[in-house]
């Protein structure tokens, strides 16, 4: 099976050379993404785990995807491996013109072909161990109180090594049925993950309806090579009518696209046991709403669906959609991933810190994308001691006439700026005065 | 009748302002000197503690910000950083004037071991500003009113491996290349020692932001970074603002707050 | 040998950490004693000023976060606000004690006037908790270790107009209708006035938060708020954060950060 690097030189034009960044967070149980009825379910866990991808070229970033995957353990084996692509953003730097949908296509490609047991092979417990609070520095604990236990300790000559056992727990089983979900959430935003790229004039930004109609065709792509039995493929666009959803898959190769979602629910079920919460994703915010009046115990999913096209992130006039598939992966599919293709943080304060050097730059000129190659290469150097991915792509350069690079720009999902705190404006650099 | 009570009291609403600020300047030069004598005692303690700077900058994860990630090799040679208030013994001093002292360990063949000391003072000249940027008028009379952070360039001898970058250094300014190199070193640490706040937007970008967190935030609470930083979990170790993974929680019991309450927290 | 010198200065930094709270402590109390004078005084001066303490809370943009829009109408309806801190008059208390007195104008028919005084003290003891709510065992110990605001319910006689949702009315608590108009209820600023701090997610949402908005914010800030909210240009008016429609401004210049201050600039 081909390597991540080799992937992505297959897409990349011949002669050109690439830096990748494949960052991965700890694998940490997370509560569940349904509102569960309280206590059904003991057995069952759900592994959360982030990827944030970053190309750059010539010493400039200009691409980056961020991506969720949750693993869903039922009695010790896993049973579910769900994607959820959170956001993707170019920024019109690249000096090469390339497939931006090709090398998405392929990333994608390659976490789902990941072998979930991979994910669950250190997981960070929700319920933190029983501690002696006089002997361990948690967050909690005052300044004063952490210095009595830093100087208890140094007098002891001890050091405090939580056991790993209390910390984590580790499955090693796959159920023979488990299937892989991918979703995400398509809108149509001058930027998301490169602030202020949209003053790049050669960054071009998508309309809501071509934004839906790339991921599809990526979606396709994916689910067609890697999937094999059991597919479901379900297209919700909020406020439109069925048929005029239906005229997306004209182009899809796969034939099960449907309109609907994903989640099994009828349209008089209740929506709010039926609909997942990703992260900053727009239609839980909607149901949070809906908890927060009181309203979640009468909403059904058709009310649910329909009341959400009237929410301020669904009705500026743009296609925004859900997409949600499902299946069986093939036998052949489940890659580890190599050490030389991943670098793990052990914590989310170091994945954010060097997610940060991409986020929060301002790439309003070529200098920022310069600057947050600059910063990340040597934040890797000097405290991970470690660097980018090389590649050089092999894909042979058709005879096209050199002209502006023209980007496929696949922007995602900024949330409405008055309502939500947008993820990444709690990172940014060199941020303004208080 | 009611216009003059009016006046009266808009009158006496500016003298309390007046004396509210009188207070809070009096009573901030006596806690500044009260806990000068204090620092400089921990300062003392923080000799025996190994790397205790390093700790404590690469925990506050704000510091990060404002200098280039390539710094922080410089960062980690950081001894000890020290901030004097001048009002601490000239009661008429501006209590907002201060310096930073940071003493640096060298490292052999490429950078020298030193101690600096940048002076910050309050200006209330505007004609001063060499460039004004895009400062309107009605910022530079506020500025005018209130005054500025200001401070003297100060001499730091640069790392070596930092010539192509030091602007200093950085001949021709020409090519695009040249242009580029400049730029980045002025976002470097190293340039902050230059700022003067009198050229805005011409020099190391927010320099009075981090001469504030500095004054305001790293040195007085450098004893509480350091203990975050000890937190036995790495996963613990983390901002409050990434701890939302709360699950919904529909309310079953009569009278249960929960999630309210949380939407309110702060 | 290095670790006895480690402990040594790790006990060092633990009694300048004592030392700085002393000194924070003390500074504090004398603060508050120079500016009570100074309060009062400016409390009479508001007097002559019609519907001041209206424009302040209309003007704060956090505060109508913590309460019901619907409580607007009586919100409208205060005379004064004040604030006081026992530790002014006996140095022994712990200056994080306060108590915060608002005088309500009545209206005709539905809403009596008076003036209400609430008691917040801080607790150390965890055990006075009648709900602990999702607090976890170890924060918990933080709050035995620091203290926790608390209150005593204090009496407040509410609009009639509020009725149907006044929790001390709400007979029927079984039905889904009776249910909602308690919850309801619970988050007006009149649950506010019975919140004790000891019901966690049992009582009006985030009390403390209110309080200390009151305490470190709307009640010190007052004028502030006043003299903004005069602004002539009602355009103007507007947060910080809503200001960053600037133009796009390519630099053309060499050496030219332009950019670069605008993001960094406050």
């Amino acid at each position: 099976m081909p390597n991540l690097r080799e992937l992505l030189a297959s897409v990349l034009p011949e002669l050109t050379n690439y830096d990748l960044l494949h960052l991965k967070g700890p694998s940490r149980e997370v509560n569940p993404i349904f509102l569960t009825r309280r206590h059904d379910d003991d057995a069952l866990s759900l592994v959360k785990t982030q990827h944030f991808f970053v190309l750059s070229s010539g010493n400039k970033v200009f691409y980056a995807l961020e991506l969720y995957v949750y693993v869903t353990v039922k009695n010790c084996a896993v049973t579910e491996k769900l994607i959820f692509v959170s956001k993707a953003d170019t920024n019109g730097y690249c000096d090469h013109k390339l497939s931006v949908r090709d090398v998405t296509r392929v990333i994608l490609g390659y976490i789902t072909s990941i072998n979930p047991l991979c994910y669950v092979k250190d997981i960070l417990k929700l319920s933190k161990p029983q501690r002696d609070h006089s002997k361990v520095v948690t967050q909690h604990t005052t300044t004063r109180k952490a210095l009595k236990i830093l100087i208890n300790r140094s007098r002891a000559s001890t050091k405090y090594i939580p056991s790993n056992d209390i910390l984590y727990q580790h499955f090693n089983q796959v159920s023979p049925n488990w299937t892989c979900q991918i979703c995400l959430f398509t809108r149509s935003e001058p930027e998301y993950l490169f602030s202020q790229s949209s003053q790049n004039p050669r960054k071009h930004v998508l309309s809501g309806s071509a934004l839906l109609s790339w991921w599809l065709s990526i979606i396709d792509s994916v689910m067609i090579s890697h999937f094999e039995s059991d597919i479901r493929a379900r297209l919700q666009i909020p406020g439109e009518e069925d048929n005029a959803t239906r005229k997306y898959f004209q182009s899809s190769k796969l034939t099960y696209w449907q309109v609907g979602d994903l989640f099994n629910g009828k349209s008089s079920d209740l929506a709010v046991f039926n609909i997942p919460v990703f992260p900053d994703d727009p239609k839980g915010r909607f149901l949070e709403q809906l908890v927060e009046g009181d309203r979640a115990r009468k909403v059904q999913l058709n009310e649910f669906w329909a009341e959400l096209q009237i929410q301020q992130e669904f009705r500026l006039g743009e296609t925004v959609s859900v997409i949600g598939t499902e299946g069986k992966l093939k036998s052949s599919v489940g890659r580890v991933m190599a050490a030389d293709e991943v670098i793990s943080t052990s914590s989310r304060k170091l994945f954010n810190t060097v997610k940060s050097y991409i986020t929060g730059e301002d790439y309003g000129t070529e200098e920022g994308a310069l600057e947050a190659f600059a910063n990340l290469s040597d934040f890797l150097h000097l405290r991970l001691g470690t660097k980018l991915i090389r590649i050089q792509g092999i894909k042979p350069m058709t005879s096209q006439p050199v002209n502006v690079p023209e980007l496929k720009v696949g922007k995602r999902s900024e949330i409405s700026r008055d309502t939500v705190r947008s993820l990444d404006r709690t990172l940014v650099r060199k941020r303004q005065k208080k | 009748m009611d216009e003059a009570n009016l006046t009266k009291s808009l009158e006496a609403l500016a003298g309390v302002e007046d004396d509210v600020e009188a207070v809070e300047r009096e009573v901030e030069i006596l806690r500044l000197s009260k806990l000068s004598p204090i620092y400089a005692t921990r300062n003392k303690a923080i000799v025996g503690i190994p790397e205790f700077w390093k700790v404590v900058l690469s925990q506050h994860s704000d510091f990060a910000n404002y200098v280039r990630a390539a710094d922080l090799k410089y960062v980690d040679c950081i001894n000890s950083i020290s901030v004097k208030w001048p009002c601490t013994d000239d009661t008429t001093a501006d209590n907002r004037e201060f310096s930073i002292t940071i003493d640096f360990e060298g490292i052999e063949g490429d950078f020298d071991s030193q101690v600096v000391t940048k002076v910050f003072k309050i200006e209330h000249d505007v004609s001063k500003l060499r460039y004004k940027g895009k400062a309107t008028e009605e910022e530079l009379l506020r500025d005018e009113e209130l005054g500025f952070l200001t401070s003297t360039p100060c001499e730091i001898k640069w790392p070596k491996s930092f010539n192509h970058i030091n602007p200093g250094l950085v001949v021709d300014k020409s090519t695009v290349e040249g242009k580029k190199n400049y730029r980045t070193g002025m976002k470097s640490l190293f340039a902050w020692f230059k700022w003067t706040g009198l050229k805005l937007g011409k020099e190391f970008p927010n320099g009075d932001g981090l001469a504030a967190l500095f004054r305001d935030d790293i040195f007085p609470n450098c004893t509480k970074y350091y203990t975050e930083a000890q937190i036995d979990l790495e996963d613990e170790n983390i901002e409050e603002e990434d701890m939302s993974d709360e699950p919904l929680q529909l309310d079953s019991d009569f009278d249960d707050y929960e999630r309210d309450s949380k939407r309110h927290k702060a």
